[in-house]
């Protein structure tokens, strides 16, 4: 195992310098909810706007003709950092819109006439998960409601796992959709086993990646999906970027979501014929200098190393565990061990409510989240309103842990 | 801003032991409210009788300044006439929602002053308001009924 | 008129100093595609990120607080400047997406039996323009499409008018989409009669205000119609965020695009409930740093004053105008005069190809866009297939004009 | 990267005099192919008997490199056998999309070098191809009719 050096990478993150709530250490353990950036992505994005700002595929002057450059860059970058093929990249706004866009394609797809292998039938099967974040479920109440096809879901076990019934997938089933690590139980679901299953039965795999790709190397070959979704700002990278993957074959056949400038071959009044991917998918002025920083995001990731990354997050994992374990009145939701988990540590305390335990600790300079985290029927399965979730990143480190324990069990005694 | 401002012992002792709580009858309107960030919900009975606030009664789930903020309302507004708690409620969401820059009118709160610090963390805004807000949907409810 | 002290007002724009192709003053003329971004844009998402960042709405740190007030000041900013409460107002990633979210708001409603001012039926119209922005004419095809609905438009003159034929406008309009600036011609329509007679039929009126918000006062009370949409990126704010305003009323019905965390009220397996506006509509992380710089951009823009720069860019088109006039073999696309009029000023020239025009420009320095501009029925119009495009903004100035007709002047002369 | 790298005087000379330009018949296919971003169009016919490029012919508007790149096809490839067709398409194309890194090969293309200052100027891409992806589209079509 190689051990990060985090005091030296926590040079390169300008925010984890300023102190909170008078003069506290900044103790930021909400990178599940977003990350801080360092300064390789600040400048990536200023330099393109001092320097190469223009309309990408558009014009044929020379600013136009850089900025078209460093915006395939960028997506040549992602590409290869989950081992995908450029064209196969879509950029978006944020993960949510990545799986809106997959969903929308179903419906549309079923109420235009599309291809077959996005079409809809009733009795058609789509399979979720009870552990899925928002973005990966209120879409497909969506389609099923438009389409007249079934929900159904996996549910989950009480040690936070994925209760995977095979008897769930049948040649009913058309799409499984599931996340590819749980945002407020860590868990790391097996993929490559769900896909095995669904592509069986001829179903297509939707993976939710947000909490994966940044914290640990995905290889979209490996993880065997047909789309993955991720979120830029949730990997060191600037807000208002996130992708779709998706294979090739699939995303030819797609119908597009948004329509509009850019995405178009031929127009006319009446009716209009649409470019091929991954331009099919970004309609209008697209997010250039996010997917700027984005690929300076990707390039910094990959030089620290995704294993040493992820190693260290299930270290401090490990020892967030055993301290909060060690607090009487403290419960963890979500796995006990270190196995196939990630580092998002949720929990919560006899007596105190998150909200009031998540405000001592925001005193105590640690900063955690409360709440559902956009899963609500996740927290209903364990018949709690909210959580307190501590996430880590690379720029965390063991005094980060030791911060939020004694935090913890300030809060405990404060409320006792 | 720190945290002793926000949870003054009145509110402590508030959240500790919640005055009025449970559901209970006769009443005249009957709500749930949610607040969609953290899932705290609240169930809230108002009784208005002639023109006055018979009995708040309720089942809730939340936070300390949540739970304070409810079990103070219902000590400040039962038996009190209707007239004379609009304006409770008016400058309590002020006060509240006055992002610390609002004065608190102890004349008009009374003990709703504990919570002037909310008002300096804008995420808790929403808890303390939970159960008030539930109270004016109730009885805004409860005199339709009456009216019709 | 105030005159704009354009010689100190370009030191504010980091980009103008570079040069191009060799040794070239870079002169831009391509803001009607995107403009250029001053230091108060890019030095307040840097602070943004160095000193806030934090996910919006969902977080009670302290981080989280600030970053949610920096957003919702962005939001209170950016509604301060088109005259709108802040709460009518909807981030999106650009003016495409806002209009796709109308598109999709009538045809989603349409199909999930939503709201009746939403819903459409076979019979019903929707009017646009021959001179629309293609993000102002596919989604309505798309529309059309769904909902059985048929599409009319208004056609244009031969001088570049609106052909404001009122017979169109029928008890079957139901929605009247159209453009508040070309982007071609410069055309100014008058929104706020069009508005007039839409509004004596019941039908709602969806402006394209990404070629008027960013060059003139545009006040929203004041144009008279129901939604609004335009882009930050040309307005000096950062790429990837856009707006959507919508009439309070309106908005309150109207059923979300995307669905997801953060734009919720109640989630279940099989069933959601959504929360008010704006919320409604920005599902997920939102462009937190981009709404920020947008934030910066309206600032900058009022300090300068909007109606300076609308009568500094007039000047400049009345002397591009003049100027290329003046040139045998050109031929100017668009009003001749400077009456409703803003700064887009497209040409053709006898024998040469835009491409080839725009290619000398581009060697002489001078950034013009060539093409269709994404209106491409509008040049089928003028039986041409492109134009080529120059188009003014604050930091330019007389010398920029003078180097744009130079420039043309070479291309006939190297193609003569 | 200037202008004069870009717009060989053969180049010139091919726009002002396009070789081959009008529609004509005897033809295996016809395609029509559009330049999204500028709208620029061709529509192409091609004749292959006993395995030789018998003619093209073509009617399009477009710009100076779009034209010339056609007209140059036209003398490079009519009369040729196929097999000695599609290494010249391939090594245009491979020139054309090359960022300026690829040494042209005046042996296989001929004329067709001229046009290594395109590879430069990537808005420009897909203008020289226009014709050429046409051409080759075309000649597929013709192919699989002559094999059906
Ligand atoms: C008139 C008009 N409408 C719509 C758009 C689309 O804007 P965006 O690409 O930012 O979505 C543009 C600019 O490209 C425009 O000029
Ligand atoms: C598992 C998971 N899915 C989806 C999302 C949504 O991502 P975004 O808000 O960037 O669209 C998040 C983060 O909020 C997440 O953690």
């Amino acid at each position: 195992m190689t051990l990060l050096d985090v005091d030296t990478l926590r040079k390169d993150f300008p925010i984890l310098e300023r102190s909170v709530r008078g003069d506290r250490r900044l103790v930021y353990l909400d990178s599940g909810a977003t990350s801080q950036k360092p300064y390789a992505v600040l400048n990536a994005e200023r330099d393109f706007y001092e320097l190469h700002n223009a309309a990408v595929h558009r014009g044929n002057h020379q600013l136009a003709e850089e900025a078209t450059d460093a915006y395939e860059q960028a997506r040549a970058t992602v590409a290869g950092f989950i081992g995908a093929a450029a064209d196969e990249v879509v950029f978006t706004r944020n993960a949510t819109e990545a799986l809106n866009m997959v969903a929308y394609a179903f419906s549309n797809a079923t109420l235009d006439g599309g291809p077959d292998r996005f079409t809809l039938r009733p009795g058609d099967e789509i399979l979720i998960t009870e552990m899925e974040h928002h973005a990966n479920l209120v879409p497909w109440q969506q389609v099923a409601k438009r389409t007249g096809a079934t929900l159904r879901w996996f549910g989950v076990t009480d040690d936070g796992r994925l209760d995977l019934d095979p008897d769930l997938i049948t040649e009913r089933t058309r799409i499984v959709a599931v996340t590819h690590q749980s945002n407020v139980l860590g868990t790391i679901n097996p993929i490559a086993r769900i896909a095995q299953m669904a592509h069986a039965v001829g179903a297509i795999v939707v993976v939710d990646a947000c909490q994966s790709v940044p914290h640990m190397a995905v290889d979209v070959g490996d993880l065997g999906a047909d789309f993955v979704a991720f979120s830029g700002h949730k990997m060191l990278g600037p807000t208002g970027i996130g992708c779709l993957w998706a294979r090739a074959d699939l995303l030819a056949e797609m119908p597009p979501m948004l329509t509009g400038g850019s995405m178009i071959e031929q127009v006319f009044m009446d009716h209009s014929t649409f470019a091929p991917p991954p331009q099919r998918f970004e309609a209008g002025v697209p997010n250039i200098a996010q997917a700027v920083g984005l690929d300076a995001a990707c390039r910094y990731l990959d030089a620290v190393g995704l294993q040493a990354i992820h190693d260290h997050e299930v270290h401090l994992t490990g020892l967030a565990i055993e301290g909060l374990n060690d607090i009487a009145g403290i419960r963890i939701i979500g796995p006990a061990d270190l196995v196939d988990r990630g580092a998002a540590v949720s929990f919560v305390a006899d007596g105190v409510h998150p909200h009031d335990l998540g405000q001592v600790l925001d005193d105590s300079g640690v900063a955690v989240r409360v709440g559902h985290h956009c899963a609500w029927p996740l927290h209903r399965r364990f018949s709690i309103p909210a959580t307190t979730r501590a996430s880590f990143y690379l720029y965390n480190d063991e005094d980060d842990v030791a911060d939020l324990l004694a935090g913890t069990r300030r809060a405990l005694e404060f409320f006792a | 801003m720190n945290m002793e401002t926000l949870y003054q012992e009145i509110i402590l002792d508030h959240y500790r032991n919640p005055r009025g709580k449970g559901l209970r009858e006769p009443f005249g309107a009957q709500v749930h409210h949610v607040n969609p960030t953290c899932g705290d919900e609240i169930t809230l009975r108002v009784q208005v009788d002639e023109g006055v606030i018979q009995d708040i009664s309720y089942d809730a789930t939340g936070c300390s300044i949540s739970q304070a903020a409810t079990s103070v309302m219902y000590e400040q507004l039962v038996g009190q006439p209707l007239d004379q708690v609009w304006p409770v409620v008016e400058e309590f969401v002020r006060l509240i929602e006055g992002r610390g820059k609002v004065e608190p009118n102890e004349d008009v709160l009374g003990d709703g002053i504990a919570f002037a610090g909310v008002a300096s963390f804008p995420a808790r805004v929403k808890c303390a308001l939970l159960g008030w807000m539930a109270f004016k949907d109730a009885t805004l409810q409860a005199l339709g009924k009456d009216f019709t």
